[in-house]
């Protein structure tokens, strides 16, 4: 397809959890970014939007060996099998509600579009999407500080991380303005990313070498020769991305030194963590 | 319309014409059917070509006239007073300071509309009213700069030749859908004479089909 | 659903998916066109005897 | 001719016809097609959707908390939309923590007081500024007839910035000296260089330099100091190869984020300290260039050491191993650019001196005073350049009396103590004793006995509940303001609070309200306030720094290490103080656990930051306490249980936690408020109203650690 | 009175007496469309669903009657298209039933939508990827056929029938049901299937993922098998519960017998299918995805492998065999075990692929999730049973469905009848 721009960009980014200290930041840059909004309990987890949830994991061990690290969660932005663009949740959608930017690899949610089949929640492992059980409510005068660049969300549909597209929107609009074709690194950077206080979280361009996240990811472009699904794969040893194996290959990845928490990212049958630990994309790939 | 109004006439005079001959031709009441037929045809025809729009969109005016022509001639092109920001963000109506680079509380002209806007905006700092014809709905994000500086496109190609007006038309607002009519569709039967008279989802994706080859996925125009 | 929706593209999927779809509306519709005018004409025919 | 059936027939069928040729139908359904698309659908969004204008970002600085962040504020046209952090701002350059990015939150929120209040009864009654100010003026000026200047009191959450000053001037220009601030971080490190270093002296750690610090209990990474800023140190630790071992009972996020946790007993991180200066004497690692400077108590502390802190005694004591405490001394003594750093969680909470201080000496001992990467003492920052204040004799009098108690914890039982007020009028400020303080039933008494307190408060909080009259404030995005960066940074920044928006209640610069109550007292206390409004005042007395402080937005105080050897004496150690002991006989321990994501000062914490606790935090109304397994005995995860203390007892939840003690329960602090904010207030318990205070003998603090406990099934 | 409506020859019930049942009844369906009114109004809050149980009762509701009810297409199937000619004394009743699943369905679907204006999204703006569109399209349109199916019964009715052009139409569409019947058997293929589709494509959902032939998962064959296997179980489980509470016989031995055999051979061939699919699922797949089975059958309170062996042996292989043997198979009281067996299994089967999916954790860090419906659910679950009832109700009194009633009961005392 011809775009304005004609290479495809697939931003994505990394999250360092050794970095990340679950202060809460991104999530709350995040609510505040996109309009989400709250309501009196919000301690049942299950009704409770947060398009990034920060998820406390630990190794299992009793004290004082215990062990604990945050890992945020936006959406995934997955490729779906092959990284075709089949995402768990836009090939399922019904009524072409969501759908995914081949121009961009972000995955779309339209809310007037969307009637709340709520499909796409079922279909997505990573429990990143989000229902409007009920109609948003406001305290007096608050509604002031809501943000133009996002529409508010109504009662009955699905809503979900959008990697703050409208920045991207503006970014392009300002590009378009000044009669550049593309835009910078630093002039798309989603609400998370820029309020990390630690810094933990790298956000760009997967596509394009020049950026901070693909010189970490380094991913692999071809298929993994141990399942086809999965493309993209990082070649970092510590670099790692949430259940993988699955193929619905995320645009999300993680970092860390601690293995356990690598080993945390996926599913693993007794043993097999141990064989297939140091298998990191298909260059590098050591097993047959 | 005048049209329109000719073939009513015709049409009511063919239906006196029937019910003329009707009446001695025949008494079983098949012609008088026919005439009922016609009748009640042609008035619901009309009623729902000309009436059911009166009903369904409601006439807002604005605060007062603007003479587009005028300002053009004093002031220049579109972008004088509708510009971008530095941010590449489309200013759109004007905001009362823009019009002070001009104006003062001291009527320019001698009409009234002048008149009102200094008495009633100027004097009191007041931003006008303006009800805005091509407003979207809140889940559309429009950039101007994409479709003018970058696509080259001009002004009038969705605006219509609004530079040329000597007076602002009343803004008509569907009843239903609470949108302007000129997004939803100026032409009651929905025909599209010009790339201006309607702006909705499906025009978007035809232009964008043509010139770059693709509708566009979702992201590209909604927010 | 139909070729001037913005979701419509001319490709495989669309043309088995509708093309089925249409299919079975085609002979749901004719059928019951079929049938209805049967049976009306089947009427006429004997309520002409049956009526005085 | 007749109307038969068929004409009927005719028109009904000439009607149809017509319909279906003209555009109604399809218009018709178009337009309700359109309709189920829309929002309109969802009433709310009819009058609600968000206009859209021109953007613009407004540099400011937020003091929710003593970090006192740069932060950049969005705004569509005049409509503040967004709180990001200020990029290059000194302090915290572009990151910025929940709570500030909630501000906005701050500004509409419910218990926003709207316009000034007066108690009438149990109920607030509305008021003018006018009637309210000379209300104020008007019993102020009977305690100053009365001559017991004295009387007057006032409560703020710190000593420095000028609206502080403004109050402390009112006070001294009146003639009281009962001038109290909130324990804070900050303060605690004045008390402990004062007790080490001598009078006017603060302690800052360089963080963002040290190879390895050993944190004793310190919430590096939980808002201890400027959170930020400690954020971006820790962040850089990887690069730096720098070390970070967190001594507490309990894994935090900081033990967690640590190279390694080092769990210890409730209270008795002093003797750990302690230990480990005895490990390092006798080792002789310890820099004797350093300890040849220490002027009183080294040989006296050192025998002490020798004696009673021996490896063996540590251990059995704290509960940490032998054979770690000498691993641990060794490695700290060893790095190139060690640091201790004191001050339990946020370090605003209950501290002891004798740890404060002995964490302090196994710095001095180190030799790492004003080095780079470790302890900078220096003197208090002064950048305020105030009048001298002219007394009258009243005044004069009043001032030369005794401080009722010496922290606000003793002016608390000093209230409550005395039969005839102690304190006629209270003047509270940016500060919630009602809720921050231990014990909070004997605060909210104090309060009740005061006859007349005014809250210059922006929220109907539990102390301005408490006030009988109500002075509301501009919250910080509304007002002008200075906001020196204090709380152990190497750095001192004085940033510039700007309004953003303008107010959107009756409310006033809370120096303004000062300002006007100073005009309305008698000429010698009003000639002291010559301004004609806080802002003319700001001007005047940051003169030195105004200049970078109206256009940068802030101005660097002190920068780097400080030069010139410092004064040390631990004379205070080596007279062994004696260890805080918990309250009460339970066999349980309660400890308050600082929560990033809750705050525990003046303000509360926004719906936004509720909404981001986890649920093994707060369910429901409900409050969840961590304890460990092996101490549950038969209590399941999640179950309901009922906490009690000396103090009290609550409703609470059980988290079963291996992260922490056995015999150590942990409960948030934060949760619990009272005010009308239904997104923030009635869920769970303040952990305040379970422990009590204990005073520390010698220091006078409140070094309550935690306090004993049991929990049963309920 | 109603007499002049009832079937000729036919004995029923007084009408005071019939209507008072219904009333009965009727209340439960005023129950139920009063908590539907209520979600319509206040949205799905009123529900216990949530952001992990996006498919919930409902969801399962709607599987369960429709697969139930694949007893018409299935019986249709073989009436028309393969000319099984004894069928002819239950195709009436297998249609009547199809009528109320499939308007069931739609129903409760309507109601289980966010945003219920927005329902015609689905058509007009269909995602032709979506297993979910596939379900929508074949969904409505099966359901025309089946109604087209049940018009010719309706017009049978007494008074109806001396209508000439009803007669007429009654008896033109007789004629031509074959071509509906095969277009509904061609579509009920497809969307009992795509049912099954929806959750074998959740490739993110390794409890529900299958492989499968081109965009098919495996599942899609099997829920068609199994809806055409246990829907005429449950065509004849109701036809017996008719003839209890009639008291009448109503279908004849043979052609429940037949009926029987059928549905046992396609209930045991569909049973070895579904052990393979499963044995295949749980050693190749699942462990491709680093699943070990033990996953989704413990660690949790209520999901074991008892739900796995009830479904597949006691309420699969068990009537399967049952209904094969004739033996077995003619005895009443085995045979009606069998078909409740059968219905049972089916509907568990649905359950497991809509609850037990969502209660799944998939990240390692996630936990189980379980869900108990609310009020509202319950009472919008059990509105289409009612609602059925009343609907078979009407149906046998006034409409001729069972052909062979009058000579089975002949001669009948005028026997209590209920509802």
């Amino acid at each position: 397809m011809k775009q304005e721009n004609n290479k495809a960009h697939k931003f994505g980014m990394v999250i360092d959890l050794d970095k990340c200290t679950g202060c809460g930041s991104c999530m709350v840059s995040c609510m505040s970014e996109n309009n989400v909004p709250f309501k009196e309990d919000e301690s049942n987890k299950k009704d409770s939007i947060t398009w990034m949830r920060v998820y406390k994991l630990t190794n299992g061990k009793s004290f004082p060996d215990t062990e604990i690290v945050y890992m945020p969660r936006p959406c995934q932005h997955c490729g779906g099998k092959g990284d075709h663009g089949h995402s768990p949740c836009v090939s399922v959608c019904p009524a072409t509600a969501t759908d995914y930017g081949y121009d961009t690899g972000i995955v779309s949610q339209i809310y007037t579009r969307c009637f709340g089949c709520r499909y796409c929640m079922g279909a997505c492992p990573y429990h990143a999407r989000y229902f409007n059980w009920w109609d948003p409510e406001w305290p007096e005068g608050m509604e002031n500080y809501l943000s133009p660049n996002v529409q508010p969300r109504m009662r009955g549909v699905v809503e979900k991380c959008s990697f703050c597209y409208h920045r991207y929107q503006l970014a392009r609009e300002k590009a378009y303005f000044e009669e550049r074709d593309d835009i910078e690194e630093n002039e798309y950077q989603t609400a998370c990313t820029t309020a990390c206080p630690a810094g933990a979280i790298v956000f760009g361009d997967l596509n394009n070498p020049e950026h901070q996240v693909t010189q970490i990811v380094k991913p692999d472009p071809h298929p993994d020769p141990k399942n086809h699904d999965v493309v993209g794969k990082s070649r970092n040893p510590k670099v790692f991305r949430l259940l993988e194996r699955l193929g619905t290959n995320p645009k999300v990845y993680y970092l860390s030194e601690r293995e356990w928490v690598r080993k945390a990212g996926d599913n693993y049958r007794d043993g097999e963590w141990d064989k297939i630990k140091n298998h990191h994309g298909a260059t590098e790939s050591t097993h047959g | 319309m005048s049209e329109l109004e000719n073939k009513t006439e015709n049409g009511s005079t063919e239906s006196a014409g029937e019910c003329a001959s009707g009446e001695t031709k025949d008494d079983k009441g098949l012609g008088l059917g026919v005439i009922f037929f016609i009748v009640a045809f042609v008035v619901c025809f009309l009623s729902g070509t000309l009436l059911f729009p009166k009903l369904l969109y409601s006439k807002k005016e604005q605060p007062f006239n603007f003479d587009h022509e005028l300002h053009v001639s004093e002031a220049g092109d579109c972008d004088a007073c509708h510009s971008y920001r530095d941010d590449g963000t489309f200013t759109g109506i004007p905001k009362l300071a823009t019009c002070l680079d001009c104006h003062t509380d001291e009527p320019l002209g001698e009409t009234e509309d002048e008149a009102i806007f200094a008495e009633e905006y100027v004097a009191n700092e007041k931003e006008v009213p303006w009800l805005v014809y091509s407003r979207q709905p809140d889940c559309v994000f429009f950039s101007h700069a994409a479709h003018t500086i970058k696509a080259g496109n001009d002004c009038k190609t969705c605006h219509g030749p609004i530079a040329e007006s000597t007076s602002s038309r009343p803004y008509e607002e569907n009843r239903l859908t609470g949108y302007s009519r000129d997004i939803w569709g100026k032409n009651i039967f929905g025909i599209k004479k010009h790339s201006w008279d309607r702006m909705k989802m499906d025009d978007c994706a035809e232009c964008h089909k043509k010139e770059t080859g693709h509708q566009g996925y979702c992201f590209q125009c909604h927010k | 659903m139909l070729p001037f929706c913005f979701e419509w593209a001319w490709d495989i999927g669309h043309a088995i998916f509708f093309g089925g779809f249409w299919y079975a509306i085609s002979i749901l519709g004719a059928g019951m066109t079929y049938v209805i005018l049967k049976s009306a004409y089947d009427t006429m025919n004997d309520s002409g005897e049956s009526h005085h | 001719m007749k109307v038969d059936r068929r004409s009927f027939l005719g028109l009904g069928i000439g009607a149809v016809a017509g319909i279906a040729v003209s555009p109604v139908g399809l218009k018709l359904m178009d337009d309700s097609s359109i309709l189920t698309q829309t929002t309109k659908l969802w009433p709310w969004a009819l009058d609600h959707d968000p206009l859209d204008g021109e953007i613009i970002y407004e540099n400011s600085v937020c003091s929710l908390c003593p970090g006192a962040c740069g932060i950049s504020v969005r705004k569509i046209d005049d409509r503040p939309i967004k709180i990001e952090g200020l990029a290059d701002y000194p302090v915290n350059d572009g990151g910025a923590c929940l709570h500030g990015i909630a501000g906005l939150q701050y500004l509409y929120d419910p218990a926003r007081i709207k316009t000034p209040l007066k108690k009438n009864g149990d109920k607030f009654e509305e008021i003018s500024w006018e009637d309210a100010i000379a209300l104020v003026a008007g019993k102020l000026g009977d305690v100053r007839k009365s001559g017991a200047t004295e009387k007057l009191a006032c409560i703020t959450d710190k000593d420095q910035g000028s609206v502080s000053g403004l109050f402390q001037r009112l006070l001294a220009a009146f003639g009281s000296p009962n001038f109290y601030t909130m324990p804070s971080l900050e303060s605690y490190l004045e008390i402990t260089a004062a007790a080490i270093h001598g009078e006017g002296k603060t302690i800052a750690f360089d963080l963002e330099n040290s190879d390895f610090v050993l944190s004793f209990g310190a919430g590096v990474i939980e808002g201890w100091g400027s959170p930020v800023a400690c954020f971006k140190a820790n962040a850089t630790r990887k690069e730096r190869h720098a070390k970070l071992y967190q001594i507490e009972p309990r894994l935090s996020n900081t033990a967690a984020n640590a190279d390694k946790w080092i769990p210890v007993k409730p209270g008795t991180e002093a003797d750990l300290a302690l230990g480990l200066c005895a490990a390092i004497l006798k080792g002789n690692m310890f820099d004797s260039m350093a300890t040849s400077r220490i002027t009183g108590g080294f040989n006296k502390l050192a025998a002490m050491l020798a004696k009673d802190y021996s490896a063996a005694k540590t251990a059995q004591i704290t509960g940490v191993k032998e054979a770690d405490i000498m691993k641990l001394a060794k490695a700290f003594a060893k790095a190139k650019m060690p640091v201790a750093v004191f001050g339990k969680g946020r370090g605003d909470g209950a501290q002891s001196l004798k740890e404060m201080a002995a964490v302090q000496t196994l710095n001095i001992l180190v030799g790492n005073i004003n080095k780079k990467g470790g302890v900078f003492v220096q003197n208090k920052t002064e950048y305020l350049e105030f009048p001298e204040v002219t007394k009258d004799s009243v005044a004069e009098a009043g001032t030369s009396k005794a401080r009722l108690g010496r922290y606000v914890d003793q002016l608390i039982e000093k209230i409550n103590a005395s039969s005839n007020p102690a304190v006629e009028a209270l003047l509270v400020y940016n500060a919630n004793p009602c809720y921050s303080l231990r014990d909070t039933k004997r605060v909210k008494q104090a309060m009740a006995k005061v006859p007349f307190v005014v809250s210059f408060s922006s929220f109907l909080d539990e102390t301005a509940m408490e006030a009988d009259i109500i002075l509301p404030s501009h919250t910080f995005i509304e007002r002008l303001e200075d906001v020196p960066s204090m709380a152990g940074l190497s750095k001192t920044v004085v940033g510039l609070t700007k309004p953003v928006i303008s107010p959107i209640f009756d409310t006033k610069d809370p120096g303004d309200a000062v300002i006007m109550i100073a005009k309305a007292l008698d000429e010698a206390v009003a000639g002291n306030f010559e301004w004609e409004s806080y802002e003319e005042c700001l001007e005047a007395v940051t003169a030195g720094i105004w200049d970078s402080l109206s256009e940068d937005g802030y101005a660097v105080i002190s920068e780097g290490v400080p030069t010139g050897s410092q004064a040390v004496n631990i004379g205070f150690l080596a007279g062994s103080p004696e260890t805080i002991q918990a309250q009460g006989d339970f066999d349980l321990t309660l400890i308050p656990i600082d929560n990033m994501r809750l705050v525990s000062g003046a303000a509360a914490a926004s719906p936004f930051a509720v909404k981001t606790l986890a649920d093994t935090v707060l369910k429901g109304k409900d409050i969840v306490v961590e304890m460990n397994p092996l101490t549950a005995k038969g209590l399941k995860d999640c179950s309901k249980a009922t906490l009690t203390t000396p103090m009290g007892s609550a409703k609470v939840l059980i988290n079963l936690n291996e992260g922490i003690m056995p015999g150590v329960i942990g409960m948030v602090e934060g949760l619990g408020h009272t005010f009308d904010n239904k997104y923030v207030s009635n869920k769970g318990v303040n952990v305040n109203d379970l422990i009590g205070p204990v005073l520390e003998s010698g220091s006078g603090l409140d070094a309550a650690f935690g306090i004993k406990a049991k929990i049963t099934k309920a | 009175m109603d007499s002049a409506l009832i079937p000729e020859g036919a004995k029923r019930c007084s009408m005071p007496k019939f209507y008072f049942g219904i009333a009965i009844v009727g209340g439960v369906v005023l129950w139920g469309v009063i908590a539907m009114l209520l979600i319509w109004w206040k949205g799905l809050n009123q529900t216990n669903m949530n952001d992990y149980y996006g498919f919930a009762l409902w969801i399962w509701a709607d599987l369960a009657v429709i697969a139930v009810g694949g007893g018409a297409f299935f019986t249709g199937l073989l009436k028309y298209i393969f000319k099984v000619d004894e069928l002819k004394n239950i195709i009436n009743f297998a249609v009547i039933i199809g009528v109320i699943c499939y308007s069931s369905a739609l129903l409760i679907l309507a109601i289980d939508i966010g945003q219920p204006l927005r329902g015609w999204f689905i058509f007009w703006h269909a995602n032709v990827h979506s297993m979910l569109t596939e379900v929508a399209f074949c969904l409505s349109c099966y359901f025309a056929v089946l109604v087209i199916e049940f018009i010719p019964n309706v017009l049978e009715n007494r008074q109806a029938n001396k209508v000439p052009f009803f007669h007429h139409l009654a008896h033109n569409m007789h004629g031509v049901m074959a071509v509906f019947a095969a277009t509904g058997a061609f579509l009920s293929f497809f969307h009992q299937g795509s049912l099954g589709g929806v959750a074998g494509v959740m490739f993110g959902r390794p409890f529900a993922v299958r492989e499968g032939l081109l965009i098919w998962p495996w599942t899609f064959f099997l829920f068609t098998w199994s809806a055409a296997a246990f829907g005429p179980c449950f065509t004849l489980l109701v036809t017996k519960i008719t003839e209890i509470i009639t008291g009448k016989k109503l279908v004849s031995d043979k052609t429940v017998h037949l009926l029987a055999k059928i549905s046992g051979w396609m209930i045991t061939t569909y049973i070895i299918a579904k052990i393979i699919d499963t044995i295949y699922w749980a050693n190749v797949t699942v462990p491709s995805l680093g699943f070990e089975l033990s996953h989704f059958y413990t660690n949790n309170s209520f999901y074991g492998y008892w739900i796995l062996i009830a479904e597949i042996l006691v309420c699969g292989v068990l009537p399967g065999l049952i209904l094969i043997m004739k033996s077995t198979r003619e005895n009443p009281t085995l045979r009606l075990v069998a078909l409740i067996l059968g219905v049972i299994g089916v509907c568990l089967n649905r359950w497991v692929m809509v609850l037990q999916i969502m209660a799944v954790p998939v990240m390692s860090f996630d936990t189980w999730a379980l869900y108990i419906p609310s009020w509202q659910e319950v009472a919008t679950t059990v509105l289409p049973v009612a609602y059925g009832i009343i609907f078979i109700a009407l149906a046998y009194r006034y409409l001729p469905v069972f052909p062979q009633e009058n000579e089975l009961n002949y001669p009948v005392e005028p026997a209590a009848e209920a509802e």
